[in-house]
């Protein structure tokens, strides 16, 4: 339809005002207004998603262009929400693309009134290297009566809500394992 | 009320959400109440060169061309640079749309513009009489429109203060570009070719403020901005003005130039003064809710419109429309 | 009397569109539904692209964005009012609310918005979209016009900032957007609409106090839900723009409201003024004349 | 109750809506006027932290005027028990159950239990209690009862004395709510429940932030069991969760005392076996008595072979708890630097957290931190922008811990589930990579673990064995080799080792090692090779249930009990309410849901002598996570502070409790440190109520709101909610400024004077309360001072949450002081209200 606008109709507006005297209708609209189109149309693809604030879980769905986000807005599929969101929801696509979002790793020194930047691969090294040395150094193989404890509690891990149950089960098995005890989530508060 | 109770969530107000105005302010600059007065005085000076041509008074037609071609010269650099988009004024041709006097009246300043320049043109430099000749007319027809369809621009809003003066203020537009006119070739022109134009001075200041003053009357409760703060200065300051310019020249402008150009002057600014009065009025009138509400609630109690709102069982045929 | 002939060939202006016009398209807001999450002031913003001004706190309530305008297509009203306080009030409250429920049951009862003590009115206004539309009859450059649903919209490719639209619009709605020169407004999301999508705000309106649709079937749904909050005792709902007598021929976006128009902010009997330029016309030509008439007086006067 | 649904929950709010508009009522009690106050029938306005007074009335109502849904309360519960001898009640201890021991400030339950039953393993700890471990009972039967219900020591009539105080008038005298106001209450829930209505209740922190918080629920547990609302449609207590998978977060927990699915963290003990641990932990009846096989599967999914029946399947190597390790008590260790390194993730305790010094002031203890989150938020920044660098308490300079700042990956960015409040697992889809050096948890944490066993690959410490056995090869996808989530989900479902095929559910589970699963409750997740979680047939082409969309655990339920939402014969309790019931065709369960019930167990089936686990059950119990199948009215075990709900004043109170002579939980968990002093009750110096609260417009700590334009103009400012008559009293001045004051700091807001706060009569006195959003703090887009730094840490002792809902405070009009004055200027409060101790 808006290709049969691109064809027709678009001689100057003063001209199609013949067919609409008082200039209020098809003859004042301009070629792009003729042809334009939602950017959910353009998008490259959809994915379904789930919106990341509240427990309610309203379906979302993320429309791609470039690789880049350009959409996010309820999804009708859903029986929870019914394609509904809320003002947090419905600002989801900001808080995705927000100018404000940190994109890159940041260190700061003991003492020190700067951040650094640092590698996230490096970063991730001297991480380990701290777990180690913290697990060694607060080691309770026992308590007082000889029982076994097998835990440190050097370490301690609190999560946020919005972790993925895979993260959470990666995250709770790893610190497991490495006998680290203290490990919450906002679940306690 | 007590100061406690005020100080807290204001208590819904049956009057406005919170005392906002309903209407928003207009965004027009001061350039617009100055493009009032340049338009009005081209469009009159053109129609008091022709007929100065036509009574064979050349040196006041010569006069009033150019005083018609200075006005219509500042007229577009005004207008353009009230304009959000400047860039964009040609799109003020795009289209011709009756129900906008502002379409309408950029097209009779783009004619008048064009005949003005030609008349005018031949006028004082001598080229083309005939061209000259033949645009004469039409730039004197077109002057009289131009130099009102401003007050219908106003009138074409949801201001209360203009709209209500549909039917007058064309003639406060009217009284004062004559006046304009006339006191700028008074000015310009010597008195023996001037009388004229005193007249035109002295009887369209008279008019002005006449009109200004009917129509102030005639709005009722919504003219109060006419009254009150700056528009209320300004509506004095017009008044005084024009009558004591009109004075002077009726007195003393026959014999002294001096007293001529001084009348001229005054009466000059008075008619700045007047179409500024009209212009900050529009603000002050649009900025408090009670004269956009207050007058509709009226209409609605006197049972002469039902109003947008109906409650469950109230008929949905209106008989009001017909009965306008 | 002319302005009337008008009027119709603004409405018909839709009909410009021949076989390409499409069933008038609006909102029908149910204030009675709202629970003020402002969802809608986002979702259009994040949809359109609309930038966000970070205001002080206001007092007014828990609305912060205050008015419609260039930069807020969708505005949250917020109206806390006084009822009688105390446990009788209270109680009878929801004694009556059973009785009633009864009495139109399946339909059940609303207290809107109605507590112990107090009465909390939300309330989600937009452009009117008007039958007889100011904004649009004043518009110089054509900027603004009627699309093929009924809706009216600026094209901002088109827009010169003239802001003649500005004060025309009888509810306040359009207004000229600082930093950009141009005037803004809710589009009824046109774009969307191309492509057979509702609006974002009435897509994220979590109770569907936001409806969207054709309007003579939203006005048919009005017209029961009013009927029914009559029965179930909520004498003081009242239909806002539904019916096409009003000043401005109809609303394209009506609402429900529970209190009067002004209340939220509304004028109560709106007009599209341009109704009147016939007058308007006649009195700039009377002008003119005088004008003409006035300088021939003063020119071929007799002399003294 | 305890819930702003509206304003919290807004999408989940349609449902309310629609039921309202089909002639449900809806009845909103809250200290506040909210925008859920504004949408329902009712609204009213109560004391904060008075909400046990309140149902404790409504159970008096129904109990006095014999409302209860007897055929209901006679199977399904266990009214009938008859109690133990010893047991005492409040009533006649003056506020303390029997086996209260001042020393430990803790109970011994053992005389709260069923008389006649094994109480051998009563002395389970809070960590420990999950509802039903320790209940032994011989065939899940009650061994002593009375069907009449009349015995004195029948928990049906226990149940009566214990509420009989709870009258009207003293609902009015504690709660503020007019009686009649209580009454309509009352009357209104009981006239719509039976077999033709039911009655849901919706609560949110406003009742688990307390120092009663877990009685609370129970409070409402018992309300629904005697009005039959459990485990029938529209019914139920439903716990509207905050955040996107907090309850995720609770099922596969990253908490200190629970594995995945509820099983307990072991404990220090002689002989740390499984088969001790399992003992225990799990009754030999009900769904925990699989306890064993549950907890092998798991260990069997954490170290795949290395895991063999000669080492205990390396039961072992779970680290023992024995204590409380929760967060609160972790962070007043920080404080003692007794821990070296922290790691923060998509959390800001610095603005989230009660006494939010204590935990700025903590974290400056630590050796290191890592704080991963999409935005910079106010726990990565402490060191350089908190308000203790204003004041001068701490200074970058003097902080010797070393910060890593990690951007993180948004859900738009990774493939994963998040479990919603009513229990469903949803799959997201990954839209796009995250950019530059965002990477999601599952990336960081997978090769975290990945260079540590590296590093520690040729240790021959026994410690590094835990983390050197696990299963750890997880497949990688992409540029940035993003470990498979689905994997991962596959791990959590669980496999037959034998055949390598998917766990369909958890009754397939063996306690040889012959099974796997990360998480019993999760078993048919990922069942015939399909992510059950990544389903998305629309809504509106399914039934109402919508059982195809998403899966929720357990076995795909919607409803858990559902069994109960027929009668005892298994026909629906009626036409109006059927969900599920009994087809003797079939000989099956059937309905609109998954039966949350052995499927073919008929409602006359009867246990054979031998029978344990869920055979154990006769056809007509239907909450089959309890040893004896019933609903727990009483709950002999598994709440640390007393069998029954019982009416305590808030840690900080003006009043004095008018029902004992024990003014708070005795059992709360308080922490005596200069940094968190408490607000005396009956102060003077705090004579206001305060409550904190979240808005629409913003989320939690802000990290996700503050952040964004379009949601920072709509809530520019914090802001306190008074009433006239408080601004009355302070001379505060609407839109101008007060300064909130608790022992612990000062903090600023605008004022926003309303009708919508009342103050309440309450014990003939008229109280005001104070609310404040507490979304704020010092960096974004919008900025304020933090809510959270006025609360003190007093926890409930059964799950350590604090008590930010209820607290006492003072106000004043105008700005607070800055830098060092503001410390003086609490100090001086400090000392008005004669608590010692100065700010470390």
């Amino acid at each position: 339809m808006s290709f049969k606008h691109q064809l027709t109709g678009r001689a100057p507006a003063l001209l199609r005002q013949l067919r609409d005297p008082l200039g209020l209708g098809k003859s004042a609209q301009s070629k792009r207004s003729a042809t334009l189109t939602p950017r959910t149309k353009t998008a490259d693809r959809m994915v379904q998603s789930v919106c990341p604030y509240c427990a309610v879980g309203c379906g979302q769905r993320v429309y791609v262009k470039d690789e880049k986000v350009i959409q996010i807005e309820g999804d009708p599929d859903s029986p929870i929400s019914r394609g509904r969101l809320c003002p947090k929801g419905s600002a989801t696509e900001r808080y995705v693309n927000s100018p404000l979002r940190e994109m890159k790793l940041k260190y700061r020194r003991p003492y020190a009134t700067e951040w650094e930047e640092l590698d996230l691969d490096t970063a991730t090294d001297m991480i380990a290297d701290r777990v180690i040395a913290a697990r060694a150094e607060t080691w309770e193989h026992a308590n007082e009566d000889g029982l076994p404890l097998n835990r440190t509690r050097g370490i301690a891990f609190l999560g946020g809500a919005t972790l993925d149950t895979e993260e959470n089960y990666l995250i709770k098995k790893l610190f497991t394992a490495l006998g680290a005890v203290q490990i919450e989530n906002q679940a306690r508060i | 009320m007590s100061p406690r109770e005020r100080a807290m969530v204001p208590r819904a107000d049956p009057q406005s959400y919170y005392g906002q105005p309903v209407l928003k302010q207009p965004v027009w600059a001061p350039e617009v109440p100055f493009y009032f007065f340049a338009g009005g005085m081209a469009g009159a000076s053109a129609g008091l060169a022709f007929a100065a041509g036509l009574r064979g008074n050349s040196e006041l037609e010569r006069r009033a061309w150019s005083v018609a071609l200075v006005g219509l010269a500042v007229s577009p650099p005004l207008l353009i640079s009230d304009l959000g988009r400047p860039e964009r004024f040609l799109n003020m041709l795009r289209m011709f749309k009756v129900s906008s006097p502002m379409s309408v009246g950029s097209w009779i300043l783009a004619a008048f513009g064009g005949a003005t320049t030609v008349a005018a043109g031949s006028e004082l430099t001598g080229l083309y009489p005939a061209a000259g000749a033949l645009a004469k007319p039409v730039a004197a027809a077109l002057g009289m429109p131009l130099a009102t369809y401003t007050a219908g621009l106003l009138a074409n809003t949801s201001v209360p203060v203009w709209h209500g003066a549909r039917h007058t203020l064309p003639f406060v537009f009217a009284g004062g570009s004559a006046a304009s006119a006339g006191a700028a070739a008074t000015i310009a022109t010597g008195l023996g070719s001037a009388a004229p134009a005193r007249r035109l001075a002295v009887g369209g200041a008279l008019a002005a403020v006449g009109a200004a003053f009917v129509m102030e009357r005639s709005l009722g409760e919504i003219g109060e901005p006419y009254h009150e703060q700056a528009a209320g200065k300004l509506t004095r300051a017009a008044g005084a003005l024009n009558l004591a310019g009109a004075a002077l020249i009726a007195a003393r402008g026959r014999r002294s130039r001096k007293a001529a150009i001084a009348g001229g002057a005054l009466i000059t600014a008075g008619v700045i003064a007047e179409r500024w009065a009209v212009f900050r009025a529009g603000f002050q009138s649009a900025a408090d809710p009670k004269y956009t509400v207050g007058p509709q609630r009226a209409r609605v109690e006197r049972g002469e419109s039902r109003g947008a709102a109906r409650r469950a069982g109230a008929s949905n045929v209106g008989s009001v429309s017909e009965s306008v | 009397m002319g302005h009337r002939v008008l009027t119709l060939d603004t409405r018909a202006s839709a009909e410009s569109y021949g076989e390409s016009a499409r069933p008038r398209m609006g909102f029908f807001t149910d204030t009675s539904l709202c629970i003020g999450c402002k969802a809608c002031e986002v979702a259009c913003k994040e949809w359109n692209h609309v930038p966000a001004d970070v205001p002080e706190f206001s007092g007014k309530s828990y609305d912060n964005t205050l008015s419609l305008g260039a930069n807020t297509w969708r505005h949250v009203a917020f109206v806390e009012q006084r009822k009688p306080v105390g446990a009788e009030a209270a109680a009878e409250d929801l004694v009556e609310a059973a009785e009633r429920a009864n009495a139109v049951d399946g339909f059940g009862i609303q207290t809107y918005q109605d507590g112990d003590g107090v009465r909390w009115l939300m309330s989600s206004d937009v452009c009117k979209h008007c039958t007889s539309a100011a904004c649009l009859d004043v518009c110089p450059t054509g900027a603004l016009f009627r699309t093929e649903f009924g809706t009216v919209v600026v094209q901002d490719d088109v827009c010169n900032g003239c802001g003649y639209c500005v004060p025309a619009c009888p509810f306040g709605v359009i207004d000229r957007r600082e930093d950009d020169g141009r005037v803004w407004k809710c589009t009824l999301c046109y774009d969307r609409l191309r492509d057979d999508m509702e609006p974002a705000c009435a897509h994220a309106c979590p109770t569907d106090s936001i409806q969207f649709g054709e309007l003579d079937e939203l006005r048919e749904r009005a017209e029961r839900r009013l009927e029914r909050m009559a029965e179930a005792g909520q004498t003081e709902a009242r239909l806002y723009g539904a019916d096409p007598e009003d000043g401005v021929d109809g609303f394209g976006a009506f609402f429900l409201l529970l209190d009067e128009p002004e209340v939220y902010g509304l004028p109560p009997d709106p007009v599209a003024t341009t109704r009147d330029v016939g007058q308007v016309w006649t009195g700039v030509l009377a002008g003119a004349a005088a004008l003409g008439a006035g300088i021939a007086a003063a020119v071929f006067g007799r002399r003294r | 109750m305890g819930s702003n649904m509206a304003e919290c929950h807004p999408v989940g709010f349609q449902w309310v809506v629609e039921a309202k508009e089909r002639g449900a009522k809806v009845i909103h009690i809250d200290p506040r006027y909210t925008r859920t106050s504004a949408a329902a029938d009712l609204h009213v306005p109560l004391r904060a932290g008075s909400d046990i007074a309140f149902l404790g009335g409504v159970i008096n109502y129904i109990l006095e005027n014999g409302r209860e849904f007897r055929e209901y309360v006679e199977e399904y519960t266990n009214a009938r028990a008859i109690i133990r001898e010893d047991f005492q009640d409040t009533e006649d201890l003056d506020g303390l159950f029997s086996g209260w021991d001042p020393d430990t400030r803790t109970y011994d339950p053992e005389s709260w239990g069923y008389a006649g039953a094994d109480h051998g393993q009563w002395a389970t700890s809070g960590e420990q209690t999950h509802g039903a471990h320790g209940v032994e009972l011989e065939r899940g039967e009650l061994p002593r009862e009375d069907e009449t219900l009349e015995d004195p020591n029948c928990v049906f009539q226990i149940l009566k004395r214990h509420f009989s105080r709870y009258t009207p008038e003293v609902v009015e005298a504690l709660c503020g709510v007019p009686a009649e106001t209580f009454l309509k209450v009352a009357e209104t829930l009981c006239d719509n429940s039976g077999r033709e209505r039911t009655s849901a209740f919706v609560y949110s922190v406003g009742w688990t932030q307390h120092t009663v918080g877990v009685q609370y629920i129970r409070s409402a547990a018992i309300v629904q069991l005697l009005l039959g609302n459990q485990g029938r449609p529209g019914g139920g207590i439903l716990a509207l969760r905050g955040h996107a998978n907090i309850q995720g977060s609770t099922d596969i927990p990253t908490l200190y005392n629970i594995l995945p699915s509820y099983i307990p963290m072991p404990e220090p003990r002689e002989e740390p076996t499984l088969a001790t641990f399992a003992e225990m932990q799990g009754p030999s009846t009900g769904a925990w008595a699989e306890l064993r096989s549950y907890t092998t599967s798991l260990l069997k999914a954490w170290w795949g072979d290395a895991a063999t029946k000669d080492n205990d399947f390396c039961f072992g190597r779970i680290p023992k708890i024995d204590g409380d390790h929760s967060n609160y008590a972790t962070m007043l260790r920080m404080l003692d630097d007794e821990v070296k390194g922290f790691f923060v993730v998509g959390e800001n305790p610095a603005v989230g957290s009660a006494n939010g010094k204590l935990q700025r002031l903590a974290m400056a203890h630590l050796d290191w931190l890592v704080v991963r989150d999409t935005n910079m938020i106010e726990t990565a920044t402490f060191w350089c922008d908190s308000p203790e660098i204003e004041t001068g308490e701490l200074s970058p300079e003097e902080i010797g811990t070393e910060v890593f700042f990690m951007p993180a990956a948004a859900h738009t960015e990774k493939d994963g589930t998040f479990t919603n409040t009513q229990r469903l697992l949803q799959w997201h889809h990954k839209a796009v990579e995250p950019p530059e050096e965002c990477r999601s948890e599952l990336h960081f944490f997978f090769h975290l673990g990945r260079k540590i066993r590296e590093k520690l690959a040729d240790s021959s410490e026994d410690r590094d064995r835990g983390v050197l056995d696990l299963t750890w090869d997880y497949p990688t996808l992409g540029e940035h080799a993003e470990p498979d989530a689905e994997t991962i989900l596959q791990e959590i479902n669980g496999r037959n080792l034998e055949t390598g095929e998917l766990i369909r559910a958890y009754d397939e589970l063996k306690d040889d090692g012959s099974t796997s699963s990360g998480s019993w409750l999760h078993t048919g997740i990922y069942a015939d090779g399909v992510n059950q979680s990544a389903r998305k047939k629309p809504g509106r082409e399914q039934t109402w249930v919508a059982p195809e969309w998403a899966w929720s655990w357990p076995k795909n339920q919607r409803i858990m009990y559902n069994r109960a939402s027929a009668d005892p014969e298994g026909r629906p309790w009626s036409e109006r309410k059927k969900y599920m019931w009994w087809d003797a065709e079939k000989d099956c369960w059937t309905g609109f849901d998954s039966p949350d019930f052995t499927r073919d167990k008929a409602p006359d089936y009867v246990p054979p002598e031998d029978a344990r686990g869920l055979a154990a059950l006769t056809g007509r119990e239907p909450f089959i996570v309890h040893p004896d199948g019933l609903g727990w009215l009483f709950a002999p075990s598994g709440v640390v502070d007393g069998p029954l709900p019982t009416h305590y004043e808030p840690q900080e109170s003006p009043f004095e409790n008018p029902l004992y002579t024990q003014q708070q939980n005795p059992t709360r968990q308080l922490y005596d440190r200069a940094a968190n002093p408490y607000n005396p009750s009956l102060s003077e110096v705090f004579p206001y109520v305060l409550t904190s609260y979240r808005l629409t417009e913003h989320h939690t700590a802000g990290g996700m709101s503050r952040t964004i334009g379009y949601l920072s103009e709509l809530q520019p400012e914090l802001f306190c909610e008074v009433s006239p008559q408080l601004a009355a009293e302070r001379d505060l001045v609407h839109g101008d400024w007060a300064t909130i004051v608790t022992t612990r700091t000062a903090i600023e807001a605008r004022v926003l004077v309303t009708d919508r706060l009342k103050p309440l009569e309450v014990q003939g006195r008229a109280v005001n309360q104070v609310g404040l959003p507490y979304h704020w703090g010092q960096r974004g887009i919008v900025t304020g001072d933090s809510v959270n730094d006025l609360f003190s840490l007093a926890l409930d002792a059964n799950v350590h949450i604090q008590e930010v809902k209820a607290a006492t405070c003072e106000v004043l009009a105008g700005r607070r002081p800055r830098g060092r004055a503001l410390l003086e200027f609490v100090d001086e409060y400090r000392r008005k209200a004669g608590v010692t101790g100065h700010g470390s």
